[in-house]
């Protein structure tokens, strides 16, 4: 699989051809000369490993960056694209894989930013409003347009970014991972939705590290790798296997249980632990929940977006207060102490979201990672360089970050790397502990095997682990037990033998889906 | 009874601080009641204080104006109201507005302090000069005052001036810019003596007070307590107590009988030497007893 | 200015998020009522003052300090332009006092040596070639900000000092009198921005109001409104989105330009005079006034009429100050104060809604002070 | 000063990008000159300036301009550590004035009514008390700062005017004169900051080595300083990582303060007298000499090596403005001019050597829209 396979121009009718395309940052190749083709009212998808190049090629395309060399082809006319609105008016939209929202604006002035519809006395918002509105119908999401995107959940500004590329009325739609944060329920109706615009001969590029998602929709699958394309298929050829092995050269799986060990004592008791909703009082998004975790032990939080997850980890971690219950590690009640105690004490959390919450990008891969174990090498009053640079030495080799060295500034990594030094500073800490909110979101499958496979090891070590996902295959990797939440509550648990029917059963997706049916038959009247 | 509106320019000069306090004090005396507001030399706000003396329905303004051309608007303004407006310490440019400008006799005290800075400088060697406010009529006319005295002696040399807005700290400030640029002065004339005592903290600093003698003008307590400490050469006292209550009582006789009971619209008060010699009869701010 | 994270929700404008669906567009009472705090802050400051001094309530009294709030407001709507748009203009004072004193020297007449004529240009032609002037200070910042990639605060910073020193090299530190010009020169009136009254309202206050009603529909009815608020609200995002950012950019700080030399012109008509120092440190009271009303300095969030509010509370309170004699030092004392309060009131207020205990930890409403990094919701999703 | 052990990469100084590699124990010739656009600005002022004026090249003059530049840096060094902790201080200037007008106070005597005694603190005391007042006041910004989460903008800039107003409500608005003290009362000795020499260096100049190698202790070698550069980085992230951040900003206000009233004593006994409107405007004074060197206002970048550098580019300009007779208008045209410029120089510099296409797009790293940050190399890398 070293070799590119030759090109073979696309079967069909190609409505964009990319040839040649090279783009290097500084030093970075991150493209080597790629040729891609989009294939018109077919869904073409690019699998690749983070940092392949998948969002380069895609903002090339777009307008967004120039290429350093090669050419594009629309219709067959070579062009160049000056901005991003500039390809915007020749009929190439993009839903960007980081939301490109103004957060203090409206959903009707952010799908319409930039484009505005005139009227007589200036912006006709009204008109601006009416087809928000049918966008949204069409998604089956219920926003009001003048809702302000911060007011939103991240789920639904993804929607909002969705429908503002589905509202140019596009040839060419390019979607960089839109379903990172969308329900089961949502990825639905946006692969409906995608069905409906491939039907009227709109050509749609999909990206997703969701894979098995991912093929449920695509046409034509395209591997990307190192900034090259290594293999091209028509879907109905492919399989999940194949994906993988042309993404990371062989074949991973996300590991089993550690066994041969016996779990220690109780190292973390939630009881009846409640967290306030934020924005309404009434509401609890934790709802006197109840859990126990044995040292050694892996235990994984299953729930779909808003079950609660994120709240539950922040709040055994020190960030949000409880609004009632008490949180015991090793039998000692922590729930008065900061966050700093905790860590102190063995519990540590590495956030859901890295870049907000896990980095300091102005600092380099190093002091990240010794940031919350400073008081490891304080000597005296100052810091032991010394003994810093050996515990952060130990902690790359531990976590295997691939970086130059310690010095290296944080941003210089891969997304899956930085996860690592987000993981690697929480262990040197030497929790007891560790809570881990979706470690695996945006990062590439042989990056979420390593990770994987570090927690096992730990547990088998003794660390306590439990960590949340929204990918049920997951579920069904590392976990010793598996918990669904749903509303804020335990709705079921299983053991590493559960199935996937089952889990997601538990998490209340089929509830949801009553609900969405309900409300779509209410819009078929109106 | 009524309102006297009083306003100075910033009570953290002493000069001004005593201008207030003195006009206060007599309008108190002759039964009204009086507030001091402060314009900071800033146009603007002296105008909102003028609006506000308005607004207040004072029945006289005790002006020290901000500026000799820009505060006329706001004199114009007072009486556009029928409030009858008594300037103190320095002129606008414009005669015919106020009812009365006391001010000091800036040329004369000038010329005063002029022979005594030669008398105790010598009559050789180079010189700077601080300059207060140009803003400030009493500026230039202070400087004119010392020019004429001093350019009668031709091995007096200006090398280099300054302008620090009457203020100690832009004194200091600048006296340490010019001894950089001119290390062989032997002496240093100021506006005011606030620029005076920035200078001396400059000098002494710089170990050359010995060498580098300075003069002052206003009399104020500072001063004196310099000159007693042999610090300050001399100082030229303004007469601004007594004519901040002149102002007050000119301001009362035009009320009552529509009459300043002053002869001219400008009055100039002549100023009085204090040297070592007499400072002992310094027994009040502002005031030198026979 | 630090320009933060901008995104994070923050958010001081009540309005907002006490009826999020209320349109942004038009008037409306509640929506004055709810502005908050500012808004109370306001009405207690009138109310006090009326019972300290009996000539505080009066119809005179309001028109002359609210001719006195004209000068902080118009400059305070420029300022506000640029805080929404994620900027900051520190050069607003000394571009007010520039503008008065090339305002003095037109009125005197300008020599065309090689010609030997003196042209007295009519006031008209002043006041549009000072707020020609206005925008191209505003030029220079915009394009050392957009173009350079000089953060606001320094640009500014550096221009305050520039323009001040232009304007004090213009006249020597003197000020210009007698801006009343002549009538055989045909170049009298311009005493009419500052002494005139229409319908018995300064006509500083008309034009303050003017400027304000011009600012809300841009800011509201037009599509430079939006881009304004979108770029200052996720910068990158807009620029995606087709939005000019950088033009908008310059064009704010020229709109904050011409504001500050239309408040030269009002300041120096009112004073007939116009010295160099004119409006030295305005720009501190101008951000007070916008951030009282409700604004935040990330930027992307905030409205004309809390701006409004807010210069109308500075401007309410010194004058009842001084009405009622409190020392000139106990004024600045007040002051103080009443900003940090204002703000602080706002602070609390939310807490309150939002009932979040202390770390307030994910939750969006939690304001302020997320650095830039860390707080756009719009990096939420991480690449990976 | 700024030692990036091999893992420290905290700090945006250009060295870095530039040789990741130097080690950073210790001086190094090689760093300084690396540091940049200000080092090469303060070269050539001193080159320039050394041809136009016979006087300027000495050590005499060199030590004067030093003591000038020593109040301006003191504040300045405090000023950085708020910056890159994500903060700004616009107190400083009023804080350093009221610590005078306490200073003269003090010396003045105490008097306790009650037992019908005058105290004569020593002067030691004196210090003390004054910089306990200073970070009493810092103590309350990083209160309204950390925990009421008013905007660091406006919270200081509220204490701006209150501190202001308190220092003129002491005095009256008048100068303490006489801080010499009285041998008889044991309380001589106030001079010594302001007048002495140790080793023909002003001791107002060694206060500000002493400070500046403090600082830079505290900021390289401390659990505090890398808290501080990793809350001014990303609060939020630092707080997870057991950061007590909160107090770590007041923290960073009160060091700001006991800077400013370091500042304070060493002016007023430079003056041997105390005015409680000393200081006016420093502030914006040590923000420049902050952003001249290289800080970034948005936090987490810059030094003390940088900022020194940036107080000495302002101080040796001004004062070689003064020797060579330029006016003070000019002088104030220049200061803005070279502020803008140094900043600007750094901009280009990076651009250049970062050659990125504008919008640099979808990098999760690049926080959008600061343009403080867009000099930054190392975060225009993205992580993908
Ligand atoms: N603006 C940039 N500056 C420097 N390097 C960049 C930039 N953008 C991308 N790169 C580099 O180019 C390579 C490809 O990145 P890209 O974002 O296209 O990956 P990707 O396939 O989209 O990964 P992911 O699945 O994580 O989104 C990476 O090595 C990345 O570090
Ligand atoms: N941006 C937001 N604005 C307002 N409320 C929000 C926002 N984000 C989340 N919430 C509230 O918090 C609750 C939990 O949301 P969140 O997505 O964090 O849950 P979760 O179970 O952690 O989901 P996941 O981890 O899958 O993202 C939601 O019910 C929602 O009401
Ligand atoms: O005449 C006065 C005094 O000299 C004072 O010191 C400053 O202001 C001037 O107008
Ligand atoms: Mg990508
Ligand atoms: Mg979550």
């Amino acid at each position: 699989m070293n070799a590119a396979p030759e090109f073979e121009p696309a079967p069909g009718d190609t409505v964009l051809a990319a040839r040649h395309i090279v783009k290097t940052y500084g030093g970075t190749h991150a493209l080597k000369g790629v040729n891609f083709d989009i294939r018109r009212g077919k869904v073409t998808t690019l699998f690749g490993e983070n940092g392949a190049g998948k969002s380069t090629l895609m903002k090339i395309l777009s307008g967004v960056t120039t290429p350093t060399s090669g050419s594009i082809e629309l219709d067959g006319q070579s062009v160049t694209f000056s901005s991003a609105s500039d390809a915007r008016d020749r009929g190439i939209s993009i839903i960007h894989q980081e939301l490109s929202l103004a957060p203090n604006l409206s959903v009707r002035d952010n799908i319409f930013m930039g484009r505005e519809i005139r009227g007589a006395t200036g912006v006709d918002f009204a008109e601006e409003a009416r087809q928000t509105r049918l966008l949204m119908a069409d998604l089956e999401e219920d926003i009001d347009p003048l809702t302000l995107i911060q007011d939103l959940r991240l789920g639904q500004q993804q929607i909002v970014e969705i429908a503002r590329a589905l509202s140019v009325d596009s040839r060419i739609l390019i979607m960089d991972e839109p379903t990172s944060a969308l329900s089961a329920t949502e990825v639905e109706v946006l692969f409906r939705v995608i069905r409906d615009l491939t039907a009227r001969g709109v050509s749609i590029v999909y990206i997703s590290h969701h894979l098995e998602e991912a093929l449920q929709i695509t046409d034509y699958a395209v591997v990307l790798r190192d900034g090259a394309i290594t293999a091209t298929a028509n879907a109905r050829h492919i399989n999940l296997e194949w994906i993988v092995r042309n993404m990371v050269g062989e074949n991973f799986d996300l590991g089993s249980p550690p066994t041969g060990y016996a779990f220690g004592e109780v190292a973390l008791s939630v009881e009846d632990v409640s967290v306030a909703d934020a924005s309404s009082s009434e509401r609890s998004v934790v709802d006197r929940l109840s859990l126990d975790v044995r040292s050694g032990e892996i235990v994984c939080i299953y729930g779909l977006m808003g079950a609660g997850r994120t709240e539950l980890l922040e709040c055994i971690a020190g960030r949000l207060q409880p609004s009632g219950g008490r949180i015991l590690l090793d039998g000692k009640d922590i729930s008065r102490f900061s966050i700093a105690e905790r860590i102190a004490r063995g519990l540590v959390l590495v956030p859901e979201d890295r870049q907000r919450d896990g980095l300091v990008q102005t600092m380099s891969v190093g002091a990240n990672l010794s940031l919350a174990s400073i008081g490891a090498f304080v000597r005296g009053m100052l810091l032991s360089r010394s003994q810093e640079r050996s515990l952060v030495e130990a902690s790359i080799r531990d976590v295997h970050v691939k970086t130059a060295g310690g010095s290296a500034p944080i941003g210089s990594l891969s997304g899956g790397n930085q996860q690592k030094v987000v993981i690697g500073k929480m262990l040197t800490t030497n929790p007891k502990v560790m809570l881990l909110d979706e470690p695996s979101r945006g990062i590439d499958i042989g990056a979420k095997a390593e990770v994987f496979r570090l927690l096992s090891e730990r547990a088998a070590r003794g660390l306590a682990v439990v960590f949340s996902t929204s990918e049920v295959a997951e579920c069904l990797s590392i976990a010793h037990r598996i918990i669904v939440m749903h509303r804020g509550r335990i709705s079921a648990e299983f053991t590493a033998d559960a199935t996937k029917e089952e889990i997601m059963a538990a998490s209340g997706e089929a509830v949801v889906s009553d609900h969405e049916e309900h409300r779509s038959h209410h819009r078929d009247r109106r | 009874g009524g309102l006297i509106s009083i306003i100075v320019i910033d009570p953290a000069n002493p000069y001004w601080l005593t201008e207030g306090n003195v006009a206060k004090a007599e309008a108190e005396k002759l039964g009204y009641t009086a507030t001091v507001g402060a314009s900071k030399a800033d146009t603007n706000t002296e105008s909102k204080l003028i609006d506000t003396a308005i607004t207040n329905k004072s029945v006289a303004i005790i002006l020290d104006p901000a500026d000799a051309s820009g505060s006329i608007g706001a004199v114009k303004k007072a009486i556009a109201a029928n409030i009858p407006v008594f300037l103190v310490n320095a002129e606008i440019n414009q005669e015919g507005l106020a009812k009365a400008q006391l001010v000091s006799n800036n040329a004369q005290g000038a010329a005063l302090g002029g022979q005594q800075w030669v008398t105790a400088i010598g009559e050789k060697g180079n010189y700077v000069e601080l300059l207060g406010a140009p803003s400030d009529n009493n500026a230039a006319t202070r400087s004119n005052g010392y020019e004429t005295v001093i350019s009668q002696y031709p091995d007096l040399k200006k090398v280099g001036s300054e302008v620090a807005n009457w203020d100690r700290t832009q004194g200091h400030d600048k006296m340490q810019s010019l001894l950089q640029a001119h290390p062989d002065i032997i002496g240093v004339t100021s506006g005011n003596d606030e620029m005076a005592l920035g200078a001396i903290a400059a000098l002494k600093e710089a170990g050359k007070l010995s060498s580098i003698k300075v003069g002052g003008f206003d009399g104020s307590p500072d001063a004196v307590a310099a000159i007693k400490a042999g610090d300050l050469q001399f100082t030229v006292l303004q007469p601004v107590a007594v004519y901040s209550a002149k102002a007050v009582q000119q301001a009362d006789s035009f009320i009552k009988t529509g009459k300043t009971g002053a002869a001219t619209e400008k009055q100039l008060f002549d100023c009085l030497l204090i040297t070592k010699d007499n400072v002992d009869k310094y027994t009040a701010p502002f005031t030198l007893s026979e | 200015m630090k320009n933060t994270g901008a995104t994070t929700v923050t958010d001081a404008s009540p309005d907002r998020s006490r009826s999020p669906r209320v349109s942004a567009d038009g008037f409306s009472l509640a929506k004055l009522l709810l502005e908050g705090r500012a808004f109370f802050a306001l009405i207690a400051i009138i109310v006090v003052f009326s019972f300290l001094s009996p000539y505080y309530l009066s119809v005179g009294n309001f028109l002359t300090m609210a001719s006195h709030v004209a000068i902080f407001g118009i400059l305070a709507v420029g300022m506000l332009l640029v805080i929404l748009n994620g900027g900051i203009d520190l050069s607003v004072g000394s571009t007010l006092g520039f503008s008065g004193v090339i305002a003095g020297f037109l009125m005197q007449g300008v020599q065309l040596t090689s010609f030997g004529v003196i042209l007295y240009p009519p006031v008209w032609v002043v006041a549009v070639l000072v707020c020609v002037l206005g925008a191209l200070v505003g030029l220079v910042n915009g394009v050392l900000i957009a173009w350079l990639k000089v953060p606001a605060f320094v640009a500014t910073l550096g221009m305050l000092y520039v323009v001040r020193g232009a304007a004090l090299l213009m006249t020597n530190g003197l000020t210009y009198n007698d801006l009343g010009g002549k009538p055989q020169l045909g170049n009298t009136g311009f005493e009419w921005l500052g002494f005139n009254r229409l319908l018995d309202i300064p006509i500083g206050v008309l034009v303050m109001a003017v400027i304000a009603i011009i600012g809300s529909i841009i800011l509201n009815r037009t599509a430079f409104g939006r881009w304004l608020y979108a770029s200052g609200g996720n910068e990158r995002a807009a620029e995606l989105s087709g939005v000019p950012v950088k033009q908008v950019q310059v064009s704010v700080y020229m709109l904050s330009g011409i504001c500050a030399a239309v408040a030269g012109l009002i300041l120096s008509s009112e004073l007939t005079s116009a010295g160099p120092t004119a409006g030295t440190s305005y720009e501190l009271t101008a951000i007070a006034a916008v951030v009282i009303g409700g604004a935040a300095l990330t930027g992307g969030r905030g409205n004309i009429r809390g701006t409004l509010v807010g210069a109308f509370v500075i401007g309410f309170l010194s004058d009842g100050l001084v009405i009622i004699g409190v020392s000139a030092y106990w004024q600045t004392v007040f002051t103080g104060a009443v900003i940090v309060l204002a703000v602080l009131l706002n602070a609390i207020q939310y807490r309150r809604r939002v009932k979040l205990p202390s770390p307030a930890g994910g939750s969006p409403t939690s304001p302020q002070k997320d650095k830039a990094t860390t707080a756009d919701p719009a990096l939420e999703k991480t690449a990976g």
